[in-house]
């Protein structure tokens, strides 16, 4: 094991794979000389040259379209969006020619390509550059969408990604990027559709991803002080979900908190519920709760902001409803 | 058709003009009579697939949106006889025409019009979406002006993988107004990618002349903004077509630069199946003039002006042509469905 | 009463806002000259001529800023995408301009402007002419989401969305187009976000939108002859919901199945999933059950496509799983 | 600066050129000595406020992105004083220069980017959403590109309701390479709308210098491929800004037609405050070279020259703007913070 920061790991991940397979490229704004706007790709234009590390113009739906074009071609490209606010822009590409291209095609055409960057808020980035937009990516079957919440995972399944011969939307975390964990040394993977729990426990279970992992742990910190013990579950990929843990999970523990950063009007835990309710009915001692960022654009004011996005004490809360204990 | 440092400028400023200077007849002796008639042949065939398919769409054999390519021929024909074996083509919808230029076969094509598993896309893409990865066909795509990064990027992979292959992109005259032709041609100059677009600007975008829409008048000219070489052709003359887009595929192979061709041409039918020949946007008279510059007819004339061609080798040629394409529609009929399980199949790859 | 088609119904709704409000405009691609592609604007340049009746390039991107940006200026712009498949292209527009402009400008900019075309699936148009997104644009905080299923609503809620201050996306359905009904003569509308219940009954609430209504409405038919007495749900608004309808209905019938033409991941029926177990948990007899699209890329095959949406045989099974009948 | 029929062209290929057949002195004789001084007291203004806002956020009480003016002074101030009260301005992320030329109170504005409930935006925009419907400051955008269409519609606006408003709008060089540019001229040519688009070329996007994303020399000429009436202009001298933008103002106003202006100028600091300002992209010496062409020391030794400013002047206003700039701090920091109801308000109209 060693010690490596979330966007080292990934650093790692992409330097492995384009050294393991010529065919993987990299592409996106400031990627190269410029070492990525988060760093993500630092060294790699100085290490694979230019005509595998470039530099696009401001231009997300033509470089993407590229890359996936490119796929069609046989190549393998990691297209970086500098944060996924702009993936907006290219996601024609993505849902129109990169997720229906194998079955319009009649299974002639797989798209083996990784679209990925920073998602969800950071610090008072405001409207335009803080939302987390995977509820969209996951509506659209022909594409995978993978949130790693550590350095190891970060790693194994960029790797497992990149090895994919589907679409694959990664979603990192730029509040992230500096988080440091242990990542095993030399060769290895993390599945794609599998999910981890974090914390076992048989009071609730806490279901959350990226950065709220990490938020649900704290509460589950907190929660223990009280007596309850939370299971907590990240499940790492949320497309092809790995629903069997979460329900499993439920069925033991009975009661469910989910917890995510984007807004609560059909996000990605609405459909969890719907799983959980559906497959665990006779389990549940109670309705299931969502603790989600706020239903309004995200605010410039610091603490506007913090309001405006789910934090432990949220999570505490709502884990006591949960559980009937307010 | 130059390229260089400022704005490039075409060599005919109107595109009208680019042939003028020798007639197609002259041209064709230059050429074996093997390829002129090769040439008439696959013309004639999508003349007459697309006026079997319009037939079996008012059956209801075929659905969906069908986009018909009567009238503009001479455009895919003289663009793609241009190509080596290996070389990528792209398309918009409109995209039989170029499909059986590129050597599909009128059975498999006719089978995925009318949805059957042997179409080339197993009958799950349908009229706008033929796809033969082995012919280097790659779709087929339907939303304007989404296929042209595409198009960038095979041309880009060639580039990477160091293969001589060229890539060709079809798209019509509107979709020069929307943001990804921008961005795709800006990305083809800059990285020097080898790709031909070819814009058919058959006047129209549906109900919409191209006037209407684009501040500009000779859309080729757009390759200026970004340094591209770009020309205009006569896109009712296939010799000048394949003459002005020989030349874009040698500098794509030799330069690895790209080219943005406009190939002036018209539509006879309506923009879809759905939609009527004439009678909002354009005249019956208007039409009719146009269809007396009808591609084929003057290739033929040409032909049996330079003797590579009589009436009854025509005459012959279309009746086993008409054949091919009766047997079309045999194989399309008697092709199965594709099963329940298709609806399933082909979402992810393993 | 009259009776009229739903485009017909469409086409008043415009005419009459026109006439009423100087500042309302449409644009769009063939709006003008060709009557629009679905002929939804017919006439509409003739009376208002080609100041207010705009072709526009094929440029969603563009158009739909330039409406955001009059919309700014104090004009009421009716933007008509020719389907929502392009409003893909426009989606950046539509969220972050238009959806935000109000709440990060501090509330300077309101953008009063209807975003209107069909979606959903017609008749074999394949993977990139067919798909429903309402989820995606229901996610969204600043946005209204409409989707109306008969004439009467069609009239009622377009003239409701026109005069409302908010960018209101109006989703209308192609199949629909040619369905004739009843609609009130003279000046009417029907308010945003309020459901209609379209059919009273005990045994299980069926919650439907847009051209499902119509399946649902069939089905219930179906399932009066084997005894189960139906109660069905159109929301109409889907953003915001009318909770209340939906939660009281299930309150009473303790059963409720969800009907919608959309990808089955994070589609809008999750969201209802989600309020109705929490909000009527101790209610609920039974999962909550879901009909959904097909998990696929909208397939050409006339056979294939008609398996990739629910049908009134799939909402009828689905009726009697919810009631144990099976 | 020319349009018409073809490609339009600039007066000058090279924008460095365009103003150098006059000095500065010479043209600012030309001129009242009270706009001379306005414009200098503008930019000083500028110049003063980002140096505190960067002291500020250093200390945390400005947070987010805030991408900082100094050095593109002339090009919001030159551009800005041709505007009438009722006109309308777009901006990207890079805003506050353009906000306080257009007469934003220094305070409200320094209020925004701490947060505060005064700021022009209650403090829930922030530094690259600034607005002011009164001062027909219409934001503030950070979708890069994105703001083109926008402003193209409060052009259209005017036109419809027949007011004589123009719309002046701001980008940087990066953007020429983005769909929605494309598509705003080309709407803005085919529609005739009284709209001004200025490019701000300050050589990079973020760390990429502009030749390595955009396939042509003059961003300017891309005007061409709309017809679309285009010029350089020199963003170091405001007074040669003034004058190109004045010129297109005149056409939006009178004949309703856009233009394309690029300014050529220099960011001092790095792309944000979170950005180095040299080192990966530029030497330290070459932010330096460019330093000496400072728009505010040129147009002071320029007022100097024909006797407008003495040194004592430029040091007094310039202590007078430094006070400003302190008071706009302390009225920042004594404003409070929005409530926590602002959270959800704002999200919909009633
Ligand atoms: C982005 C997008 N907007 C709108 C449409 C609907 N549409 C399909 S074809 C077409 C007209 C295209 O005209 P043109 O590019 O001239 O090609 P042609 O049909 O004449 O071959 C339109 C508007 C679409 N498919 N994609
Ligand atoms: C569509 C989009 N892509 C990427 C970004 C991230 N980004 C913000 S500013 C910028 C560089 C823009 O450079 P330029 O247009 O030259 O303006 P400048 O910052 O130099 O004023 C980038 C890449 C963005 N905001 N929007
Ligand atoms: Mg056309
Ligand atoms: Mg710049």
């Amino acid at each position: 094991m060693s010690i490596l920061q979330y966007r080292e790991a990934l650093n790692q991940a992409m330097r492995e794979e384009m050294l393991r397979d010529d065919r993987v490229f990299l592409l996106g704004e400031e990627v190269g000389a410029y070492n990525g706007a988060y760093k993500v790709s630092r060294g790699l234009l100085n290490e694979f040259g230019p005509e595998r590390v470039l530099d696009t113009p401001i231009a997300e739906l033509g470089f993407t379209g590229l890359a996936v074009g490119a796929a069609m071609a046989g190549l393998r490209p990691i297209v970086e969006v500098m944060t996924f606010n702009f993936s907006i822009l290219a996601v024609d590409q993505v849902v129109n020619s990169a997720a229906k291209m194998l079955y319009m095609s009649g299974g002639q055409f797989g798209i083996p390509m990784v679209f990925r960057g920073p998602g969800g808020s950071a610090h008072q980035l405001a409207a335009q550059h803080s939302q987390a937009l995977e509820a969209w990516y996951c509506h659209v079957p022909g594409l995978k969408v993978v949130m790693p919440s550590t350095p190891a995972d970060a790693k194994g399944l960029l790797k497992s990604a990149i090895r994919d011969d589907n679409p694959v939307v990664f979603i990192e975390s730029e509040v992230l990027y500096g988080l440091k964990g242990e990542v095993p040394e030399g060769e290895y993977t993390v599945p794609i559709g599998v999910a981890e729990i974090k914390r076992p426990g048989n009071d609730v279970t806490i279901i959350a991803h990226s950065k709220m992992v990490h938020v649900a742990m704290e509460a589950a910190k907190d929660l223990e002080a009280e007596g309850l013990d939370a299971e907590v579950i990240d499940p790492r990929t949320l497309r092809p979900l790995d629903a069997e843990t979460l329900v499993n999970s439920v069925k033991k523990t009975n009661r469910a908190v989910i917890v995510e950063e984007g807004w609560p009007f059909c996000g990605v835990g609405a459909q969890m519920v719907d799983i959980i309710q559906e497959q665990a009915f006779d389990y549940l001692d109670a309705p299931i709760l969502r603790v989600t960022g706020t239903d309004v654009p995200t605010p410039y004011n610091k603490s506007l902001e913090h309001l405006a996005f789910p934090d432990k004490q949220r999570v505490v809360e709502a884990v006591r409803r949960a559980t009937y204990r307010n | 058709m130059s390229s260089g440092r400022g704005v490039a400028h075409a060599t005919g400023g109107n595109v009208a003009e680019i042939t003028a200077s020798s007639t197609l007849a002259e041209r064709a002796r230059r050429l074996s009579p093997t390829l002129l008639k090769d040439l008439l042949e696959k013309m004639l065939l999508i003349r007459r697939f697309e006026e079997k398919a319009a037939e079996l769409y008012a059956l209801g054999k075929i659905g969906g949106f069908c986009h018909l390519y009567i009238g503009q021929e001479a455009v895919g024909v003289g663009a793609i006889s241009t190509l080596g074996p290996d070389d990528y083509i792209f398309c918009s919808y409109r995209d039989h025409g170029q499909a059986l230029a590129r050597g599909l076969d009128p059975g498999v094509l006719m089978a995925e019009l009318c949805g059957k598993v042997t179409g080339c896309s197993k009958g799950k893409g349908g009229s706008m979406h033929l796809f033969d990865k082995r012919l280097g066909f790659y779709g087929g795509h339907a939303i304007v002006g989404a296929h042209l990064p595409l198009a960038a990027g095979t041309a880009f992979a060639a580039r990477y993988l160091k293969e001589p292959r060229v890539t060709l992109c079809f798209f019509g005259d509107a979709a020069v107004n929307i943001g990804s032709f921008h961005e795709s041609l800006n990305l083809a100059q800059l990285w020097k990618l080898p790709v031909v677009f070819i814009c058919e600007n058959n006047e129209f975008g549906m109900g919409t002349p191209i006037e209407k829409t684009a501040a500009i008048q000779n859309l080729h000219e757009r390759g200026g903004a970004y340094n591209m070489a770009h020309a205009g052709a006569d896109g009712m003359d296939v010799l000048a077509v394949r003459e002005v887009v020989a030349e874009a595929i040698e500098r794509a192979r030799k330069d690895s630069l790209p080219t943005l061709i406009e190939a002036q041409t018209y539509r006879y039918m309506g923009h879809s199946m759905s939609d009527p020949t004439h009678g909002i946007y354009r005249t019956k008279a208007e039409l009719e003039e146009h269809r007396k510059k009808d591609p084929i007819k003057r290739f033929i004339s040409a032909l049996e002006t330079i003797g590579v061609a009589t009436q009854e080798y025509v005459e012959e040629t279309d009746n086993r042509i008409r054949e091919i394409v009766e047997q079309a529609v045999v194989f399309a009929d008697q092709s199965p469905e594709p099963g329940r399980d298709a609806l399933s199949a082909d979402v992810y790859l393993p």
